[in-house]
């Protein structure tokens, strides 16, 4: 381990973090070494230089569900991220491209795809891992690797508490989140009694616990708290159980499939007066779109702002290119774009041109540089990382349907 | 000629089963097939019946090639086997047992009233006719497995081991019926271990050993022939 | 070992577990009893909330049961778990689901002049073919299912076209995935089976609501069971199956096509599971390519608490699974988290007790 | 004389049907005892409740003076009594020889530790367990077969090799249900003396099923015939022979007769 | 006759068509062509659409197969090249002309500007274009019949002169049979010191290759290991036994959790030594055998696989859940798990761990073995086949079934407890019911009851979806037909299991062969 590398490639960055760069790509310049045979960053580097020959492309890894139970968030992410190396050019005259690699979203294909990527000299940095378990066991291999990551959804708080230098995750964490809500739900909507229901699986019951418990911290009660099995289809029986308790709000913690379905359920169930709160994982147009006239006033939180430019530009170029609209198949296909963004962003900044025609990119620097991430501004905002990785700073948008639409809901 | 079978070859894998069988039955015959086990005579009969596909040969029925016709549409041609080991259904009624026998068939009336005539012939069936096949006795399956295929009112019947298993007196039964179904005008083919009683009731017998025909000629013959005698009439 | 083997008699006299698990069975029958009243008790739930769990219960369970009726019939015919049977019901949901969007995407005239999508204007033809499709093409799928990955399997190990099955399974699921996508899709119900509405039940000053469409579902499952029943034990048609089921060769004999007979069996599950799906879609509205999963499990799980092969059983298992995981964890007031628990525990509870399912044969006297 | 079994009253009742009715059965020591009856008489019933398979409703079963009804069949196996099936049961997929070996597991003292150490005491019962199945191979005439699997061997090797596999059980009574069904003459012939072999040479006490009365006349010490469930007589073979309710209910005119009448009618009707 | 033959040509040429189809529905033929297209050496960017001429490759090779399988329809008979020319170009005029109006379908909406993404994800307009080969819808589709015909005649061609060669192939084949037998390579096959050179060889591997190839290589085959130990384990429950366990993962969950629950600080601070936790997660295993095998004893077949399917779904399910959360840390599963220490050395790196498993994995085949051998080992196959009998015949087979139930889970728990040690986490989506199919798939593709069948199938079932990287989201697709046609062609398994040889002469003096009376009795 030890100090981190000397930095002054990222100091520059750093004092003009507050000024925002209107363009993803623009901005940032390779710094002024001078390319003369193997540049001697390389030879000071920790981890050595990535070099890439000429003629060959710097690959952005991603370790992604693309088949099994939760390929729909997967191939959703993975074609954002598409889009931003598309966006991105390239980089002294090298294409960047995206490896998007299936781990069926488990830990163990986590592992696998993090060993096949970093046995990659070309791979330079990882746009991932999508869920928390598989990148909680792919951190170690890219840690050993000098590989940046940049996950867009892996929300485990205890991820960057990890001492990882290489892990930064675009996606706030579930601690952040719940807390926000709780206060949401206690203070802003004034509710004394909620539900609580999370869908079993870490990043559900980690948010509904927090919630849980900030919301009795902060004077509540929580009436129920119950967890769903993830992809069923009818939740009623669950439903109908809480609704003896008459809750106000079911909070909800999970993804939103199973969002859609308790939202629909709700009516029937004896809930029909309850307010359905769900979280990031239930964002997106898919929610609004499949829950139609019973969403009306169901609450979300999204990192995503509302409509920036940036995003209005990234809609339609996803929908010319997948045929149907993004947020249709995952609330994280945004992120999946910026965290791509970021990391060919900083690669930029960092690749050196060697005399001999190859790309050379000293991976040490380039994970410092990730991790000094300051003021970029990208469709999720502004991502500036703290020193752990923690690259969202703005916490949750809370999020309202009103007519077949999320607007944003009163702060 | 009602069957003709011709050089007919039958392998199971690596297992060369009939090596050119040849032989034939004339329209209300009885024929006998004896032999040891093994000798090939089940695998004549279940290729005849299509559930054998042979490698070579060819088996005639009223003078057209059988060799290519799918086992269904053999019953519906008329001929019909009661294989060996009984393989009655286990799990059905009796009743519903003779009515498979039928299947071919659907007219009801007549079904019913054949039903009747196969218990006029095997009395214990119709005390039995609500048990399972399954649990009926060895002797009691046996006949059951006859009255099946009568049921399927044969013109040619392939009887494979009717006796096995049965007690003396109702092999006797069985004899007198298998005579009683010729008279009325049955055709049939029947591999017997009882040879004596085989080639008594038999116009005809052909003697198989290792997947070929090895003796043929009229029954009273036969069973006059030492070599029959000494293996097959149990040293008399 | 041998002295281990000879002091802890690991086998004890029939009659002795006979009693102990009699005795074991009463004790948790009075346990469960205990702990229900005791649920019942602290009054958590009205009637309103008991009616509703019911109806959840029997609704759920007829999709299982009509999915499970469909394992039953060609295990009872091949010996084999249709691991696939699952993937058919999806591509029966999928096949019901186009008809409902066609339908919907066509503007007609409706008799007052106004503009009106078909699925709006004739729902009962709409609903027809929705139907039709998705148990024809699910149907088809299973004919092919069969002829391709299982019939050249005939006469292996019993456990080979299980593998078989299982390889057709993922198979199907992804070729699904990449077809039409990983994203999830919706039934757009016509508005007389929308899924919000149905009749109101007043119970314990509150409204229950009972959906039409879970009614509908209910009733038709109700309706595609009885008619199984008939068509397999009253025709012909069923009886060659169960002669199939018991002895290839010999139906053979009977003049019974087996190849034949074997298809139309798979037609058969393969229609149920398609109407299944389509109900599915119907009641449920949300699907994507991994639909036919749990589904297929459970109902898989059912039709051998009823006792596999046996078609009753089937029906029997799935309604008692939907309604004992809708039920059960209120009864005992449990999680509801654990209901797939509480099922399996008490299918393990049956089968300890009635080692061949409630309405399987008993094994204990086999004649040999 | 002492009785190796001993049947008191023995009832078995499926559903309504009494199988087996009150059946009282003994069988001296080295002796073979034959039981005969028509079809369905309730015969292979009995072999099911001696060999443990069913636990008679009434009656008591003694082997060698202890009572074994209730017991599970492996228990009664290693007591001593074995027995073959009417319908062959061999473990179709092992070979010859292994199928033997099997027969010997109720004396063996091995277990899993070492097995997995193979232990000397370990190999050398191994040892002695493939060496005396291969013997018992060549005692019942299988010499040099051992090696195929069971489901390809003859029809009547598969009834040696079941005869082999109960003689392994090293049994004291060996119960044979119609170990001759399916077997032309000279074949019975050899059967028969077989039987016989068995019982001098190792001085087990048989008791067959047959049905076939060449074999059953010629051996038997003593005939019990069941009709219905119940014994309608007992005795030796002469006696057996003359007795009018069995000649009504099993025997028949006998087989010679009907021979003869059949070629009387054929003569005639040429 | 000859009709007949045709018919049959062009129907298996319309299936073809459907195959081509439905590979251009689900997009595999841009996909495809773009592998052709990597595999020749040329780059292909992000979303960029591979050149026609792998198109062309792709399609080439179906329609060579359409005309080879189109022109031998029947073993027996013998092809004449008129006969041969004729079949393969009604195949390939059928499927091409299929293809064709598949083409003119899509192409023709595709030129309105209908976007059938929505429905049809893989249809872009690019993807369409690509397929009628970036010509007109007319023009595309002649190219299609055409090319498709070509291929088929080329097909024909080729079974026509296989056929001819197949003869010289035949006598060759029994020569080289003869020589083999005859010369030194007969006697070599037979000859022990060579099986122990081939052993050496393969110990070799087992030592050098860890260190060569790579971190990556070393995860997949260590993941293969572990399932080489699933696959021992349940082969001696499903294989031997015959009892047919869906739960088995429920084992695997049980050695995992034990492990991961005695040596990570979080939640109870037991950090016991590695192999400590080690033997008692393997025990615990063998234990909960036991005691999942007891109440259900007296089940058989699919009752005994449902109801074991429920126990592994019920141990996952209760390892997620609320009520245990605090003891098994819920969804969020165990990290920190302890890695291997020998002398107070931890020895964690993929090497070093890629060791350990080679031997667990050598240990384990090896005991698997003895206990396969062993009578033990046949009491089991005996109950397998015929259970009652097999009692009948005096095999205790309550005290075997639990025998291997938990020698079987013992194999799981150790797989288990390296498996949670070498991620150093688990969790519960880790023991999901998949795993108990994997390696039920993996002993029945191997060849039941059959040792090196288990490690082949553990190198098929881990190994070849990862070969299959490269097919993406294709991979799964690929690997479940796979299984389907590997069932099919092998049904009994890439390497079945043989009956030992075990009979010893016996002396021709036909003396009466005497009672044994050694073996005890019941003395
Ligand atoms: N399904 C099969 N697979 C392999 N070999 C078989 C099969 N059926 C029969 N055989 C072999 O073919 C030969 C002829 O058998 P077949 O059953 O026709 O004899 P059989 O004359 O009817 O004898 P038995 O008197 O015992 O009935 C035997 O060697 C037998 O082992
Ligand atoms: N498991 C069972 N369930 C119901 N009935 C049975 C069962 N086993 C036997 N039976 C009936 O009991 C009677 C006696 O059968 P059993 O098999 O003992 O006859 P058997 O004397 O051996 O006749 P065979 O000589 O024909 O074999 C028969 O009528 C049979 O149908
Ligand atoms: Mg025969
Ligand atoms: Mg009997």
């Amino acid at each position: 381990g030890g100090a981190a590398p000397a930095g002054n490639t990222t100091s520059g960055d750093t004092t003009s973090g507050n000024t925002t760069s209107g363009d993803t790509t623009s901005g940032d310049t390779t710094s002024g070494d001078t390319a003369s045979g193997e540049p001697e960053v390389c030879a000071s580097d920790e981890f050595g230089c990535a070099v890439i020959p000429a003629g060959k492309t710097v690959k952005i890894g991603m370790g992604a569900p693309l088949t099994g139970d939760y390929a729909s968030f997967g191939v959703d992410i993975s074609q954002g991220a598409a889009i931003a190396v598309k966006d991105a050019g390239t980089v002294e005259g090298f294409a960047f491209e995206l490896v998007a690699q299936d781990t069926q979203g488990a830990p163990e294909g986590g592992a696998a795809v993090a060993n096949k990527l970093a046995t990659d000299p070309t791979v330079v940095a990882i746009a991932g891992h999508i869920f928390s378990g598989s990148t909680e066991a792919a951190m170690p291999i890219y840690e050993k690797a000098g590989i940046p990551m940049m996950s867009p959804s892996a929300t485990n708080p205890p991820l960057t508490t990890l001492g990882s230098k290489v892990f930064n995750r675009i996606a706030f964490t579930d601690a952040v989140q719940g807390q926000f809500a709780a206060d949401y739900l206690y203070n802003k909507l004034g509710f004394r009694k909620i539900a609580v229901l999370h869908d079993g699986g870490a990043y559900g019951q980690g948010l509904a616990d927090v919630v849980r418990q900030e919301f009795t911290a902060l004077g509540g009660e929580v009436v129920g708290y119950e967890a769903v099995t993830p992809g069923e289809t009818d939740y009623t029986a669950t439903l109908s159980a809480l609704a003896a308790k008459n809750p106000e709000a079911v909070y909800f913690g999970g993804y939103v499939a199973e969002g859609v379905v308790l939202t629909n359920n709700m009516k029937q169930s004896g809930l029909e007066n309850a307010v359905f709160f769900g979280c990031d994982g239930t964002f997106g147009a898919e929610f609004v779109e499949k829950t139609g006239a019973n969403g009306q006033g169901a609450y979300a939180a999204s990192l995503i702002p509302p409509e920036s430019e940036a995003k209005l530009k990234f809609d339609a170029d996803y929908l010319a290119a997948y045929g149907v609209a993004a947020g249709t198949l995952s609330p994280y296909t945004w992120s999946g774009y910026d965290a791509a963004a970021v990391l060919m962003a900083k690669v930029k900044k960092v690749a050196v041109l060697g005399a001999d025609g190859s790309l050379y990119i000293p991976r040490g620097v380039l994970v410092a540089a990730v991790r000094a991430t300051n003021g970029f501004t990208s469709i999720t905002g502004d991502v500036t990382c703290s020193e752990v990785g923690e690259c969202n700073t703005a916490g949750p948008t809370f999020y309202v349907v009103d007519n077949g639409e999320w607007v944003q809901a009163e702060k | 000629m009602m069957l003709e079978v011709e050089n007919l070859n039958v392998h199971y894998g690596a297992i060369h089963a009939l090596k050119g069988v040849t032989f034939h039955l004339q329209e209300g015959e009885i024929v006998a097939l004896i032999g040891a086990n093994g000798a090939g005579k089940s695998t004549t009969l279940n290729t005849i019946s299509r559930l054998n596909k042979p490698t070579a040969g060819d088996i005639r029925y009223r003078g057209a090639s059988i060799v290519e016709t799918p086992p269904q549409d053999i019953v519906t041609k008329g001929i019909v086997q009661v294989p060996e080991g009984r393989r009655i259904f286990p799990k059905m009624s009796v009743v519903e047992n003779l009515e498979m026998g039928a299947y071919i068939f659907s007219d009801r009336q007549r079904i019913e009233a054949d039903i009747e005539m196969v218990f006029g012939k095997f009395p214990r069936l119709r005390e039995r006719r609500k048990q399972l096949g399954g649990t009926l006795s060895g002797g009691e399956q046996q006949m059951l497995a006859i009255a099946r295929g009568l049921m399927a009112r044969p013109q040619l019947l392939l009887l494979d081991e009717p006796s096995m298993g049965l007690a003396p007196i109702i092999v006797e039964q069985i004899f007198d019926i298998i005579r009683e179904i010729n008279q009325q005008g049955t055709s049939i083919l029947l591999v017997e271990q009882n040879a004596q009683m085989a080639l008594s009731i038999a116009d005809r017998g052909y003697v198989f050993e290792t997947g070929k025909i090895v003796l043929e000629g009229d029954a009273g013959d036969l069973l006059e022939d030492p070599m029959v005698k000494e293996a097959y009439l149990g040293g008399g | 070992m041998e002295a281990l083997r000879k002091k802890i008699p690991l086998t004890l006299p029939q009659n002795t577990v006979k009693i102990i698990r009699i005795i074991a069975a009463l004790l948790l029958l009075a346990l469960v009893i205990v702990r229900a009243i005791d649920v019942a008790a602290e009054s958590q739930f009205g009637a309103d909330t008991w009616l509703r769990l019911s109806v959840s219960g029997l609704i759920i369970g007829g999709m299982y049961a009509l999915i499970a009726i469909g394992y039953t019939l060609v295990y009872g015919i091949l010996f084999m778990i249709n691991f696939a049977h699952g993937e058919v019901m999806m591509i029966g949901t999928f096949g019901g689901y186009f008809v409902f969007e066609a339908f919907n995407a066509i503007q007609v005239t409706a008799a007052d002049g106004s503009q009106m999508s078909f699925l709006n204007a004739n729902p009962v033809i709409a609903v027809f073919l929705a139907f039709l499709a998705g148990m024809t093409i699910a149907a088809l799928s299973g004919y092919f299912l069969e002829k391709i990955a299982y019939r050249p399997l005939r006469g292996a190990p019993r456990l080979v076209p299980l593998i078989s099955a299982i390889g057709a399974s993922i198979f199907l699921q992804n070729a699904g995935q990449l077809l039409f996508g990983p994203q999830r899709r919706q039934y757009i119900n016509p508005v007389v089976l929308d899924r919000g509405i149905g009749w109101h039940v007043e119970l314990a000053g509150s409204t229950v609501v009972l959906t039409y469409t879970g009614i509908f579902s209910l009733v038709l499952s109700a309706i595609l069971m009885v008619g199984l029943y008939v068509l397999v034990q009253r025709t012909k048609l069923g009886r060659a199956m169960r002669a199939v089921a018991q002895d290839k060769k010999t139906a053979a004999l009977m003049g019974i096509n087996v190849d034949q007979i074997i298809s139309r069996t798979f037609v058969i599950s393969g229609a149920l599971a398609g109407a299944a799906g389509v109900m599915w879609g119907i009641h449920n509205g949300l699907f994507n390519y991994f639909v036919g999963f749990l589904p297929g499990i459970k109902a898989f799980t059912a039709a051998v608490l009823g006792g596999i092969g046996n078609i009753p059983g089937a029906m029997l298992g799935g309604m008692f699974l939907g309604i004992v995981e809708s039920l059960g964890p209120a009864v005992l007031g449990i999680d509801f988290q654990l209901k797939d628990v509480i099922a399996f525990s008490i299918l393990i509870l049956v089968l300890i007790f009635r080692p061949s399912g409630i309405l399987g044969e008993a094994l204990s006297e086999e004649k040999v | 004389m002492k009785m190796v079994l001993e049947a008191r009253q023995v009832s078995k009742i499926f559903g309504g049907l009494v199988a087996v009715n009150k059946v009282d059965l003994i069988v001296p020591e080295g002796s073979i005892a034959s039981i005969i009856g028509p079809n369905g008489a309730g015969k292979t019933t009995l072999f099911n409740c001696i060999s443990g398979f069913y636990t008679p409703e009434i009656g008591d079963v003694l082997f060698n003076g202890r009572k074994i009804q209730g017991m599970l069949t492996d228990k009664v196996a290693a007591m001593g009594i074995a027995r073959t099936y009417q319908n062959i049961r061999l473990f179709k997929n092992m070979s010859a020889v292994e199928n033997v070996m099997v027969g010997f597991e109720p004396h063996l003292k091995h277990g899993w530790m070492t097995a997995m150490l193979k232990t000397p005491d370990y190999q050398k019962e191994q040892k002695y367990v493939i060496n005396e199945a291969s013997r018992l191979l060549h005692y019942v005439g299988l010499a040099g077969l051992g090696d195929n699997l069971a489901l390809n061997l003859p029809y009547g090797a598969q009834r040696r090799l079941e005869i082999a596999r109960a003689l392994a059980n090293q049994p004291k009574l060996l119960l044979l249900d119609e170990p001759t069904a399916g077997m032309n003459p000279q074949e019975t012939d050899e059967m028969k003396d077989f039987i016989c072999h068995i019982r001098d040479d190792l001085g087990i006490t048989i008791i067959l099923i047959e049905h076939d009365m060449r074999v059953v006349m010629n051996i038997s010490d003593q005939i019990s015939v069941l009709d219905y469930g119940q014994k309608i007589a007992e005795g030796n073979p002469k006696e057996i022979q003359a007795n009018p309710r069995v000649i009504e209910a099993y025997l028949g005119p006998g087989a010679a007769a009907l021979s003869e009448k059949y070629r009387r009618e054929k003569t005639h009707d040429a | 006759m000859n009709k007949q033959s045709l018919q049959k040509s062009a129907g298996s040429g319309l299936v073809f068509g459907i195959i081509v189809i439905f590979l251009a529905l689900i997009g595999f033929t841009v996909v495809f062509s773009g592998l052709i297209q990597k595999v020749l050496g040329q780059s292909l960017g992000v979303g960029q659409i591979p050149s026609i001429s792998n198109f062309f490759i792709f399609l080439g090779f179906l329609g060579i197969w359409n005309g080879w399988r189109a022109s031998r329809q029947d073993k027996h008979e013998t092809l004449t090249l008129a006969k041969v020319l004729m079949r393969a170009a009604v195949a390939g005029l059928s499927a091409g002309v299929l293809v064709m109006l598949y083409g003119f379908v899509v192409g023709g909406l595709d030129a309105r500007g209908t976007d059938m993404r929505k429905y049809l994800s893989m249809l872009s307009s690019d993807s369409i274009k690509f397929f009628l080969f970036n010509q007109s819808l007319v023009l595309g589709g002649l190219i299609h019949v055409g090319f498709s015909t070509l291929m088929a005649l080329v097909g024909g061609l080729l079974a026509f002169g296989s056929e001819r060669s197949q003869q010289q192939v035949r006598t060759n084949r029994t020569k080289i049979q003869k020589w083999s037998q005859s010369t030194w390579l007969g006697k070599v096959q037979g000859n022990p010191y060579v099986t122990y050179v081939l052993m050496g060889i393969v110990l070799l591997l087992l030592v050098l290759l860890p260190r060569t190839w790579g971190a990556y290589w070393n995860y997949v085959m260590g993941t293969v290991g572990i399932y080489v130990l699933l696959g021992l384990g349940l082969n001696i429950i499903v294989g031997l036994s015959g009892q047919l366990v869906l739960g088995y993962v429920a084992f695997f969950a049980i050695g995992a959790y034990t492990f991961a629950l005695t040596t990570s600080p979080e939640p109870h601070n037991l950090v016991w030594n590695f192999w400590i936790a080690l033997a008692v997660s393997v025990v615990a295993a063998a234990l909960s055998g036991i005691l999942i095998g007891l109440p259900i004893l007296r089940l058989r077949g699919d009752y005994l696989a449902i109801v074991t399917l429920g126990f592994g779904e019920i141990i996952r399910i209760l390892l997620k859940s609320d009520i245990l959360k605090d003891f098994t840390m819920g969804p969020r599963g165990v990290r920190n798990i302890a890695g291997p220490t020998l002398f107070g050395r931890s020895f964690t790196s993929d090497v070093d761990f890629m060791y350990l498993i080679i031997l667990a994995v050598l240990l384990s085949i090896f005991l698997a073995k003895r206990w396969q051998e062993s009578s033990i080992g046949r009491a089991w196959l005996a109950i397998s086949q015929d259970e009652t009998v097999a009692q009948a015949t005096g095999v205790d087979t309550q005290k075997y079934k639990l025998l291997a139930l938990s020698l079987g889970a013992a194999f799981a728990g150790l797989g288990g407890a390296l498996f949670a040690s070498r991620n150093q986490f688990t969790g519960p989506e880790d023991h999901a019911l998949m795993v108990s199919i994997n390696v039920l798939v993996l002993v029945i593709v191997g060849g039941m009851g059959s040792i090196p069948g288990v490690v082949l199938g553990a190198f098929t079932l881990k190994g070849l979806p990862e070969i299959l990287r490269e097919l993406e989201s294709y991979r799964l697709l690929v690997f479940g037909a796979l299984l389907v046609v590997m069932m099919i062609i092998r049904p009994e398994g890439l390497w079945p299991a043989r009956r030992p040889k075990l009979e010893v002469p016996v002396g021709q003096d036909n003396e009466p062969v005497p009672l044994p009376a050694t073996a005890g009795g019941e003395k």
